[in-house]
């Protein structure tokens, strides 16, 4: 009985969210907040980021630092890092110092939503790196889109990240489209097979991968004698490869990450059918857990990496820094650090052609400005090479590198750079 | 007629033939009992009456109507209510709401109508919630209907599953053991509950019991069933020199039992 | 100190070792950096005062309780400083301890010795380290003896109850919400760049505390008018927050949906529902169908079939709010019929497994789902023109649901399909005796559970924009199930709490990022054990969870006084 | 080991036993009531399922026998299956035993299982140190044992942990609420390994020993496998003798049945559970490194969806039944192997029939395939 007050109110409260909503509009006024966008308005933020002396330059990351790939998520953080500790110690820009404001994006859509509202709450919040998987950079999109917030990705690859219609969505990472091209052309071309199979993982990424790879096949007059799909967890997979042996495929191309590859990689050695079929994934199993998990069965197995075309010094001197700073090789985690801190030093760029000192020695940076410079990014060394956006935000150097596995170790056969 | 008219009935669980071909008629406003030592197929066939169980066998009508196949809520709604031996309340829910659930076949109202609180509901609602306090003053319990029916003390419980069985204005109560675990005080206002019953809401009833000073009193009829087969019928006075059930109540060691059936 | 100090010390310090070893371990020194050991010590005398506490046999400071807890401390202390000077002893000879545990890098174990990761590499490590270690603890120890003295002291001498004051409680939810107003204007700042997040914990506390507010006050006019207050608190709180704020209680009402309909299929009828995301998934999907036709290659071919545009959304919000809800409705008939004569752990298995076939049928009917790649741009609720798709109007409309959902299923509780509902819960076969309808109430069951499931999956598809298979896992489950028996099983006011509790604090605690599945599961296993009521019982739940039995055998019944004609009899009267 | 209840008062366990026997005889009230309506609807089901059994029968006929696969690959399909079966069956019966004794559903069991799998690979690294692995066959068999051994003792520990902490101040409680605890410990465990040991998988390496398998044409099994599916089978064998034979097995069923007239038989309950906890755990610690040796990979969500397969199985078979957890992992190994490729459908679609025919047969047989009419009064 005592319940039914309760509910009256909620009941009251309803019929509070069904009036005309004006009326709380003083509520509102209440609240314009200093450092927050007016949350009743449209979610515009103003259009200059002011920084006061003595505070920084906040760049937002969006980072899956838990979610099905922590690791990588983890390397792409402390790159992150590392670039900022760089660019404050050449100075910042006039003495602002730069901060990188890190936040989980769990590589989820979900979560995704959640940190873009965060940033976009954040009126200091001058751009972001991220977000790491392409569902997560999904959930950001709309919402920076919408707050003016530029963003650099890093490492999502999924071809619909960017499009014509977004002005802030950008990345250093290449297409999936493009790695699914250049593999089928290896495969064809160059190990002259024409009897494919192809697996993915069910994720956004790799099935969208086995698809642009599976059509590139076709196209080039190649076979795919099978598509499969297997799912993220699973650790048995002899019943479908049991099945693609079936169709006498000379070669499995799997779309997903490493701890499925490596044990795909494995396992089809003792399948009927598939003891001579070549193995063949992509820059989510190019890792060193991968070369752990599958021990022998990965030699002589191919992975496509989309590669900067590193430069060597700016490399060396990077990987110093992560390992004096963390402790650990970055390629120990994740092989994207490399974009990762490449889409920071993009972002500082783009800020210190833009940012312009006031009168009162303010930092005053033009949100539309910074966007329009971003876009206009060109020539700039980074350790994954010479960055350039073009219209669409594609601003990743480098180009598609196949790799082996020989003695335990990767070594480049074919692609970019050779 | 009799209201109830059950021939023949046989339930059989694996080998064991738990009640065999059992006739039992009861006629309206009546107190029928029925008797037996332990294991006799007293409960089973209850069970078989409420719908519980599906005999093998058999023909049960009530007021002319055949029961087999029904279910137990289809039973209920017939107009054949019942209590259990071990006493299975609500526990959580309230004295009051026990009622209420027991009158579940004879309200009307939807979801529907709950949810936009109809006239008709509010009206049914209101209702059942007079009549469930009728209910409780008349087994004695007025005043405790707000009380958690599980902290009821075991007695009032025993009243409470009675009130719930009413609920449900059946025409026949069938009471599994409604004094086991009494002392002979609350026996005695058991006793009387029973009459009541019988003489004020002119209700049909069927009891189980082992307490021989109770069907004694009150039964105008007594069966008594042995191994599942009905060994003997009749008046009580009748039954009770009866040399068969003295054997069954000797046999199966029932001295106790036999002590108070001389 | 005798015997019984050290031996309860013991025992307590190693209890406390194996907790230090696991908070070491997942590396949280390195997240501490400097204050690493404080917090460290901190921890261990919270830990110790729980442990101490409890043992009353202990006696005074100067006793076997100073006795206990000093041992404790030292010897956590001594073993703690064994542990971490093998690490560094590995560490410093080149010893890659990360190949095993994760976490021992030479940052994390430095953080420990407040030195530098260099420092720790060269094995210049001083003793005086080791002794900050042991110290620290065995102070901890001291500390917690202390607080538990001062507790017994406190107790012992009752302080006057302040009943004048008892109503304060009842203005924490204003305070709070002031505390909101205040923290957002522009003349205030506090906590730096945390401002916004320690906002919306406040935004959170008030609304939690209301509920505990409206549940403390007697029905009556004050309850009235407190009721009055805080829905308009509740209605203006949307406008009061920003945009983070606004999306973290967005999602946290639309699981306040979620957990009101899974409330009625476990909390109300008893029924284990481990698949429930099945029915959020196809409320999301259906919406998504008809606001994002665009995005389903099938949806697409059909609607050329027929000559129809597919530029755009088929229908509104608003109109497909009742299509939605059918079909989750019929997907709960659909998943009741087969499971109606399945009970307890069997219907949670195979709910489970329904849960995961839906699921998986979103990831793999990709012609109509698009897969993996999900459904994209679907249209946010509209009214006149004006989208209501930024995260303050998603907050209102889930709050609206959340209230809808919350009076409908109130309604329930109280009617003839409540009470069949609670009947079946307690005892099926008696309630089927008693006249209850078990295929009818139970399908009732699911289908109005999974119905507002429904309506959470349109809102939620509307939140998002863009949906998922992966948005639907069985976490989505555990995650509903979890906040309904968290706040309170068959408890509407709890669902809320249960919710605030389970998602909307860890958006608050993102700072500890990768703890926070640990902190939850911990979380859930304590509540489990120290309040498995929840935190706010519903009535018949609480009573449901009390220890069986009691004096009920000890109390005459009314059998003993029962006059021969009690209480006259109304109803024989009438029915004559 | 023995309780000094049971071995002082040899004559209490005989008349618990004959207890038992009298309440398995004695069919309860709400079996019955299922027996009754079974028996109203039982025509229409039995039609359905004659029905679906045809339509599934036209469909393997003309699509999957029609994609015209070598007989080999039936076979091999078919001992895929088996070996799948024995790996969740390994799981199950844990799952089983603890829900046999406590009748709960020990979420977490998966994950006790990823730790034995944990310290397994530990050892094994151990091993691979001193270099037993690359002496002659005796020390690789001995090291191979004293892995399995490891893991085994990984898995006790982190299982009577559980029990003691998560579980033991639940009993008596609503059955949901240790259920909620056992899915908070499952997430404890799993993310804790995360956190401690990374998410980097572990890989086993396989000695030679067991390395390959046996091949016949086309046909081939890993010996991972073989093993596998022999020592599921032994296990269950040694688990069924050891609840229905032993005393202590006696001991098992009489808490199982009913925990304070256990008590008052002089058995201690505490003791008795944690056994059951020891007993599964080192089940399923042995399952946890012999599928490191099988799939070579351990990570800290490994144990989570074999656990979930594993508990399907146990289901299937009717849970608490010991030789029906075989029988329903078997049959689920079996369906996820050969079920995609006889209906002619995607491998992707494998749990969809694992879970659909997981339901159907429930909706035939509520308490699993080999589930006793006792087990539905627990469930």
């Amino acid at each position: 009985m005592r319940q039914k007050w309760q509910i009256a109110g909620l009941f009251l409260l309803l019929a509070g969210c069904a009036a005309p909503a004006p009326a709380p509009q003083t509520a509102a006024e209440v609240a314009p907040a200093a450092e927050e966008a007016a949350p009743a308005a449209e979610e515009a933020a103003s259009a200059q980021v002011v920084i006061a002396p003595g505070q920084t330059i906040r760049i937002g990351g969006s980072f899956a630092l838990t979610g099905p790939i922590p690791d990588p998520g983890k390397d792409i953080r402390q790159a992150a890092e590392i670039a900022v500790d760089e660019l404050n110690a050449a100075g910042g820009i006039d003495g602002f110092l730069f901060e990188l404001v890190a936040e989980d994006g769990a590589c989820s859509g979900d979560q995704g939503t959640v940190v873009g509202n965060k940033f976009a709450a954040d009126s200091t919040i001058v751009a972001v790196s991220g977000g790491t998987c392409s569902g997560e950079t999904f959930g950001l999109k709309p919402i920076l889109q919408r707050a003016r917030i530029p963003f650099v990705s890093p490492s999502a690859t999924n071809p619909d990240v960017v499009d014509a219609e977004c002005d802030v969505c950008n990345r250093v990472a290449l297409s999936d489209a493009l790695q699914g091209q250049v593999d089928a052309d290896f495969v064809f071309n160059q190990l002259g097979l024409r009897k494919v199979a192809v697996m993915h993982d069910n994720s956004d990424y790799g099935k969208g991968l086995a698809e642009i790879f599976q059509n590139a096949m076709v196209a080039l007059g190649g076979e795919a004698t099978a598509f499969e799909g297997v799912q993220v967890g699973d650790t048995d997979f002899r019943a479908a490869l049991a099945k693609i042996g079936a169709g006498q495929p000379e070669l499995i191309f799997f779309g997903g990450y490493s701890t499925e590859a490596a044990l795909i990689a494995q396992q089809m050695k003792e399948t009927a059918g598939l003891e001579n079929a070549r193995f063949m994934s992509d820059d989510g199993a190019y890792t060193q857990q991968y070369l752990q998990a599958a021990g022998a069965a990965a030699e002589g197995t191919y992975m496509s990496f989309v590669a900067g075309d590193a430069q060597a010094e700016k490399l060396a001197a990077f990987t110093e820094a992560y390992v004096a700073k963390f402790g650990v090789e970055p390629s120990q985690l994740g092989p994207f650090h490399g974009q990762s801190y490449d889409s920071i030093q993009l972002i500082a760029d783009a800020i210190r052609r833009v940012a312009q000192p006031d009168d009162s020695g303010n930092l005053v940076i033009d949100r539309e400005a910074l966007i329009a410079a971003i876009r206009s990014t060109a020539g700039l060394a980074g350790i994954t090479g010479t960055l350039t956006c073009d219209e669409l935000g594609e601003c990743g150097a480098g180009g598609v590198q196949i790799f082996t596995v020989e003695n335990g170790a990767f070594k480049q056969v074919a692609g970019f750079g050779m | 007629m009799a209201l109830l008219e059950a021939r023949r009935v046989t339930k059989v669980f694996g080998g064991l033939v738990a009640v065999s071909a059992v006739d039992l008629s009861v006629g309206e406003r009546t107190v029928a009992s029925l008797i037996g030592p332990n294991g006799a197929g007293k409960t089973t066939f209850f069970n078989c009456l409420t719908g519980l169980y599906r005999p093998e066998e058999g023909e049960i009508r009530f007021n002319g109507q055949p029961m087999i196949g029904l279910r137990p809520d289809q039973i209920v709604a017939a107009g054949m209510a019942r209590t259990y031996q071990n006493i299975r309340l609500f526990g959580s829910m309230t004295v009051l709401e026990n009622i209420l659930v027991g009158q579940h076949v004879r309200l009307r109202s939807t979801p529907l109508g709950a949810i936009f609180q109809t006239p008709f509901t509010r009206r049914e609602e209101e209702q059942a919630e007079r009549r469930a306090r009728e209910l409780l003053a008349f087994v004695g319990l007025s005043g405790k209907g707000d009380l958690t029916a599980r902290n009821l003390p075991y007695g009032d419980q025993r009243l409470l599953e009675v009130a719930r069985a009413l609920g449900s204005s059946p025409r026949m109560l069938l009471l599994d053991e409604p004094a086991a675990g009494m002392n002979p005080r609350e026996t005695d206002g058991m006793l009387r509950l029973i009459r009541r019953l019988r003489d004020e809401l002119e209700m049909t009833i069927l009891l189980i019991e082992h307490d021989m000073k109770v069907v004694m009193s009150i039964s105008d009829q007594v069966t008594v069933l042995d191994y599942g087969k009905k060994i003997a019928e009749g008046q009580p006075a009748a039954v009770r020199s009866d040399p068969l059930v003295i054997e069954a109540y000797l046999g199966s060691g029932m001295l106790e039992g036999h002590s108070k059936l001389t | 100190m005798g015997m019984l100090a050290a031996r309860h010390g013991l025992r307590t310090g190693a209890l406390a070792f194996v907790l230090l070893t696991y908070l070491t371990l997942i590396g949280l020194p390195g997240r501490l950096a400097d204050l690493a050991m404080p917090v460290l010590a901190g921890v261990a005398a919270i830990f110790f005062w729980l442990v101490l506490r409890r043992n009353p046999q202990l006696g005074g400071i100067y006793g076997s309780l100073g006795g206990t807890a000093l041992w404790a401390g030292l010897l956590a202390g001594g073993f703690y400083a064994v542990l971490t000077a093998f690490f560094a002893g590995l560490l410093a000879n080149g010893v890659r301890v990360q190949l095993v545990f994760d976490k021992i890098v030479p940052q994390n174990l430095a953080a420990l010795y407040a030195v530098m990761p260099g420092a720790l590499l060269s094995g210049e490590l001083s003793p005086v380290g080791w002794l900050r270690q042991v110290g620290l603890l065995g102070l901890a120890g001291v500390a917690a003896a202390l607080l538990v003295a001062g507790e017994r002291w406190l107790r012992r001498r009752e302080l006057p109850p302040l009943a004048a004051l008892r109503w304060l409680p009842l203005l924490l939810p204003f305070v709070l919400l002031a505390a909101v107003i205040g923290l957002g204007s522009p003349a205030v700042t506090f906590g730096g760049n945390n401002q916004g997040t320690i906002r919306l914990l406040l935004a959170m506390l008030a609304v939690g505390s209301g509920i505990f507010a409206a549940r403390a006050v007697r029905p009556g006019g004050a309850r009235r008018v407190l009721w009055a207050l805080l829905a308009a608190a509740l209605v203006g709180l949307p406008f009061l927050l920003d945009q983070f704020q606004n999306s973290v209680m967005g999602i946290v009402f639309i699981f306040v949906m979620m957990g009101l309909g899974l409330n009625i299929v476990v909390g109300f009828a008893g029924l284990l529902d481990l698949g429930y995301v099945a029915f959020f998934a196809i409320g999301a999907y259906v919406y998504a169908f008809l606001a994002a036709p665009f995005s389903s290659p099938w949806l697409i071919a059909q609607l050329q079939g027929w000559g129809l545009p597919v530029s755009g959304p088929l229908v509104s919000f608003w109109l497909a709010l009742p299509l939605t809800m059918v079909a989750a409705g019929l997907g709960g008939l659909l998943l009741g019929i087969p499971v109606l004569r399945l009970r307890g752990d069997y219907l949670a298995i195979v709910t489970l497994g329904f849960g995961e076939i839906i699921r998986l049928f979103m990831l793999n009917l990709a012609e109509l789902t698009n897969g993996p790649r999900g459904l994209l741009n679907i249209a946010p609720p509209t009214v006149g023109g004006y989208s209501l798709g930024n995260p303050r109007d998603i907050f209102l409309l889930a709050l609206a649901g959340a209230a809808l959902i919350a009076l409908v299923a109130n309604r329930l509780d109280g009617s003839r399909l409540g009470r069949a509902w609670v009947a079946m819960r307690e005892d099926e076969d008696v309630a089927q005796a008693t006249g209850i309808h078990l295929v009818y109430t139970k399908l009732m069951a699911f289908a109005i559970g999974a119905l507002f499931a429904g309506l959470a999956g349109q809102l939620y598809a509307a939140r998002q924009t863009n949906i998922f298979p992966e948005n639907f896992s069985l976490f989505v489950s555990i995650d509903a199930l979890s906040l309904v028996i968290v706040g309170g099983m068959g408890s509407i006011p709890g669902v809320v709490l249960g919710a605030l509790a389970l998602k909307g604090l860890p958006e608050v605690l993102r700072g500890v990022d990768e703890y926070r599945i640990v902190t939850f599961a911990a979380l859930l296993v304590i509540m489990m054990i120290v309040r498995p009521q929840g935190i706010l019982p519903s009535l018949r739940r609480g009573r449901e969870l009390q220890e069986q039995g009691g004096s009920r055998a000890d109390q005459p019944s009314v059998l003993e006084t029962l006059p021969d004609n009690a209480g006259g009899s109304p109803l024989a009267q009438k029915e004559r | 080991m023995q309780f000094a209840g049971m071995a002082l008062q040899p004559l209490k366990a005989v008349r618990i036993y004959c207890e038992i026997r009298v309440m398995v005889k004695t069919p309860s009230f709400p079996t019955l009531v299922r027996l009754r309506q079974a028996s109203a609807v039982r025509w229409w089901v039995r039609l359905l399922g004659v029905v679906l059994l045809l339509l599934l029968a036209w469909r393997v006929a003309v699509v999957g026998l029609a994609e015209g696969y070598p007989a080999s690959f039936w076979i091999s399909q078919t001992l895929n299956g088996l070996v799948l079966g024995g790996v969740y069956a390994l799981i199950a019966l844990g799952y089983t035993l603890v829900y046999g004794i406590l009748l709960m559903i020990n979420f977490a069991h998966g994950d006790v299982m990823m730790i034995g799998g944990f310290t397994g690979f530990f050892a094994l690294q151990l091993w691979i140190g001193v270099g037993w692995l690359d002496g002659s066959a005796l020390w690789v068999v001995l090291a191979l044992v004293l892995t399995v051994v490891a893991g085994m003792l990984g898995s006790v520990l982190a299982g009577i942990t559980l029990e003691r902490v998560a579980y033991r101040p639940l009993r008596g409680a609503p059955r949901l609420v240790p259920l909620i605890s056992a899915i908070g410990a499952s997430l404890f465990l799993q993310y804790s390994v995360l956190l401690i040991f990374g998410v980097t998988p572990r890989a086993y390496t396989r000695p030679a020993l067991i390395e390959g398998g046996f091949r016949a044409g086309d046909i081939f099994v890993p010996y991972t496998g073989i093993i596998i599916f022999i020592v599921s089978l032994l296990l269950m064998l040694a688990l069924y003798l050891i609840v229905q034979r032993s005393k202590l097995g006696r001991a098992m069923r009489a808490v199982a049945e009913d925990k304070s007239t256990a008590a008052l038989m002089g058995i201690n309950v505490d003791q008795v559970i944690v056994f059951t906890f020891i007993l599964g755990s080192a089940l399923a610690g042995a399952g946890g490194v012999l599928l490191g040796f099988h799939n070579t990979v351990v990570k800290f969500n490994s144990g989570f969806i074999p656990g979930l397969k594993a508990f399907t199985a146990a289901v299937l078979g009717g849970i608490g039944n010991i030789p029906g957890a075989m029988v329903g992992a078997l049959l689920l190994g079996l369906i996820e192997a050969l079920g995609p490729s006889a209906l002619g459908i995607p491998t992707e679609y494998k749990d969809i029939i694992a879970f659909s025919v997981l339901v159907l047969i429930l909706i035939f047989r509520p308490s699993g395939l080999l589930g006793e009419v006792l087990s539905e009064k627990k469930a």
